[in-house]
């Protein structure tokens, strides 16, 4: 097996451009759980790292919006926002085109993957970056799910994305680190921008650690919009890590409501090397 | 009935200097290549951010579009609980279910 | 059932734009072929016309290249092409984006389509209508099958979102026709230009009037283009049709090389109403 | 290497008649936008039509940018014969596995 790391983390662009205004002591706790995910990233020697996230209208509007897709560069430019705004520097972040299109190729088998030759980071990958890869040495391949613009695909389908990820991994001599990015429950951009449902997230990372896979399939769009907002369906990015570890189960690293970020802010890992089910 | 257009415009905004330029330069030729009603072209030119909000614009365009327009974080949420306000629920897209609110 | 009509047809631009200079009995034969669909469309009584298409970058590109996508708009344009040149003139055409929507929503269940609230045909699609829905009153939801920029998606889910497509026909109340457009071998925009394997093309059209599944899949993009070009990649446009008319077998309707228009000039309908295997 | 921003400014030339604008008025400020080697821009700018198929331009971009320089279509078929005879088979993209030729 060439999946050789998955997890999850939070992407909210208040984690970084927002940090002087946070409760200390949880943003520190965070930033450590992302040095811990980095740590743990470095220490599984991946060639590559697959990184799952649900774009803003950065590269994809509804003139042509892909269900999944996935990058096919040679490299990349992020992020988009304002570099101060941010507080992430605008650079190039190395990709690796043939791994990407023997990816590609592999996954193709089963799901219907659009492809990019370009692409442009919004917060969504660049956040995570900013702590997983802090000097942009390691190749980077971009996925993007459709958790904006309606009609979005159905979550079995993410699980099922994760899955033919995993076997593209196993087909191919690489070393591939994956993370999803996302949510979990939040209202940004919206007059709620700032709410958290601390219980609905905390019983989502329950199933998602526990790999439970019917029970993450069971949830409906409409009552995550109720109980977890819009941003809630980028629990897309957190189920097709599922599918991808599929068979395994993980721990939380980090979970808090931090209101200034906007967002449950979470680090979650699955335990790939220790078949514990 | 044409929010597609509302949102590609803004999108475009978003993410085209050139489109940004001319919206500077010539807002009312640039409104013209888009097939918007009266109210979706006076809500843009305004703007009625609050407004767009209830026509069922995704806030993740349409922060950025008030940002642009000179709108800080606190104008544009506060624009937003205007708009439901003065012209009611959301009517269209992402917004439209009924969701309690904190 | 609501899938009420399903054939293929050519596209070249040449089938209109050069009408003159072919061998007026082939092209009034192939025309009259195209009268015998737009009949039987019709008498088929459908609400709107599935148009199963390969554009050559229209609308898509390398930048966001979906492997399927399908329209979403409450209005098309086309063709983007020069209207003396094709011999069409540019026009408005009728969607149903309700319909889209539902039809988006169902097939998603099984195939990770892209969709595009917005779509400018070029001859891939206007060419069929011109003599299909010649006074454009009939809606018309377009899909592309990405035929021009590897990696491309297999055969065989081609054939599995036709078959989606049939199920979310058959879940909708709508009578839905639909078409495939494109191939068969044929070399266009090169210096093989013209060119046109007869033999391979009357193979294909056997397997394909036969709805034979694994022999239609059993067809290598590789020897596709040594055999009948890279426009031979748009065999994944019949293979759609031939997926949504499982169980059912057709018949060539017009089958003839013409070199003027640079391709095996063909007419196909499965028939849906006797099931005859 | 580069096919790709090839592909790219001749699909958008193809596509966006402000880009056709600029390649009219200011062709080498275009180029530069363009991550390109140097003999992709000389291809571009001369037009070497047959070095762009050599180097693997599809067909159906490249039609389209022949006949906006000016070529007809037997002269583009022609550019592309002699491309092969000049630089050699086509290296990448679509038309690169070994085909006979009637
Ligand atoms: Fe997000
Ligand atoms: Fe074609």
């Amino acid at each position: 097996m060439s999946l050789v790391f998955a997890g999850v983390c939070s992407h909210a662009p208040g984690i970084v451009g927002r940090k002087d205004r946070a409760d200390p002591v949880l943003r520190d706790g965070l930033y450590a759980a992302f040095e811990r995910m980095r740590l743990a990233i470095e220490a599984a020697r991946p060639d590559a790292l697959v990184v799952i996230a649900a774009e803003h209208f950065a590269n994809f509007f509804m003139n042509n919006m892909p269900a999944i897709c996935m990058g096919m560069g040679e490299h990349y430019e992020g992020p988009i926002e304002d570099e101060a705004w941010l507080g992430i520097k605008r650079t190039r972040v190395p990709g690796d085109a043939q791994l990407s299109k023997a990816l590609i190729e592999e996954v193709m088998n089963d799901i219907d993957l659009a492809y990019a030759q370009e692409w442009k980071f919004d917060h969504g990958i660049s956040v995570p970056l900013h702590f997983l890869t802090p000097r942009y040495d390691l190749p980077v391949i971009p996925v993007n799910i459709n958790c904006q613009g309606p009609p979005l695909i159905p979550l079995k389908r993410c699980y099922e994305f994760g899955r033919a990820l995993r076997r593209a991994c196993a087909a191919l001599p690489q070393r591939i680190a994956v993370i999803g990015t996302g949510g979990i429950s939040h209202w940004p951009a919206t007059p709620d921008s700032g709410r958290i449902n601390e219980a609905w997230d905390r019983a989502f990372l329950d199933k998602f650690i526990g790999n439970r896979r019917e029970e993450l399939l069971a949830y409906k769009d409409e009552q995550t919009w109720r109980e977890a907002g819009q941003g809630g369906f980028e629990i897309r990015t957190f189920i097709a890590v599922a599918g991808a570890a599929e068979g395994h189960t993980g721990e939380v690293w980090f979970y808090a409501p931090i209101p200034i970020f906007a967002v449950g802010c979470t680090i979650a890992v699955m335990r790939l090397r220790h078949e514990d089910e | 009935m044409s929010l597609y257009a509302v949102q590609k415009l803004i999108y475009q905004l978003n993410r085209d200097p050139r489109v940004r330029e001319q919206l500077a330069q010539d807002f009312d030729g640039l409104l013209a290549q888009y097939e918007l009603s009266e109210e979706e072209r006076n809500a843009i030119r305004d703007p009625d951010i609050g407004l767009l909000y209830v026509m069922g614009v995704n806030g993740q365009l349409l922060m950025h579009y008030a940002a642009l327009r000179g709108f800080g974080w606190n104008a544009y949420i506060e624009a937003m609980r205007e708009g439901e306000r003065k012209y009611g629920p959301v009517r269209t897209g992402l917004y439209t279910s009924a969701g309690s609110r904190s």
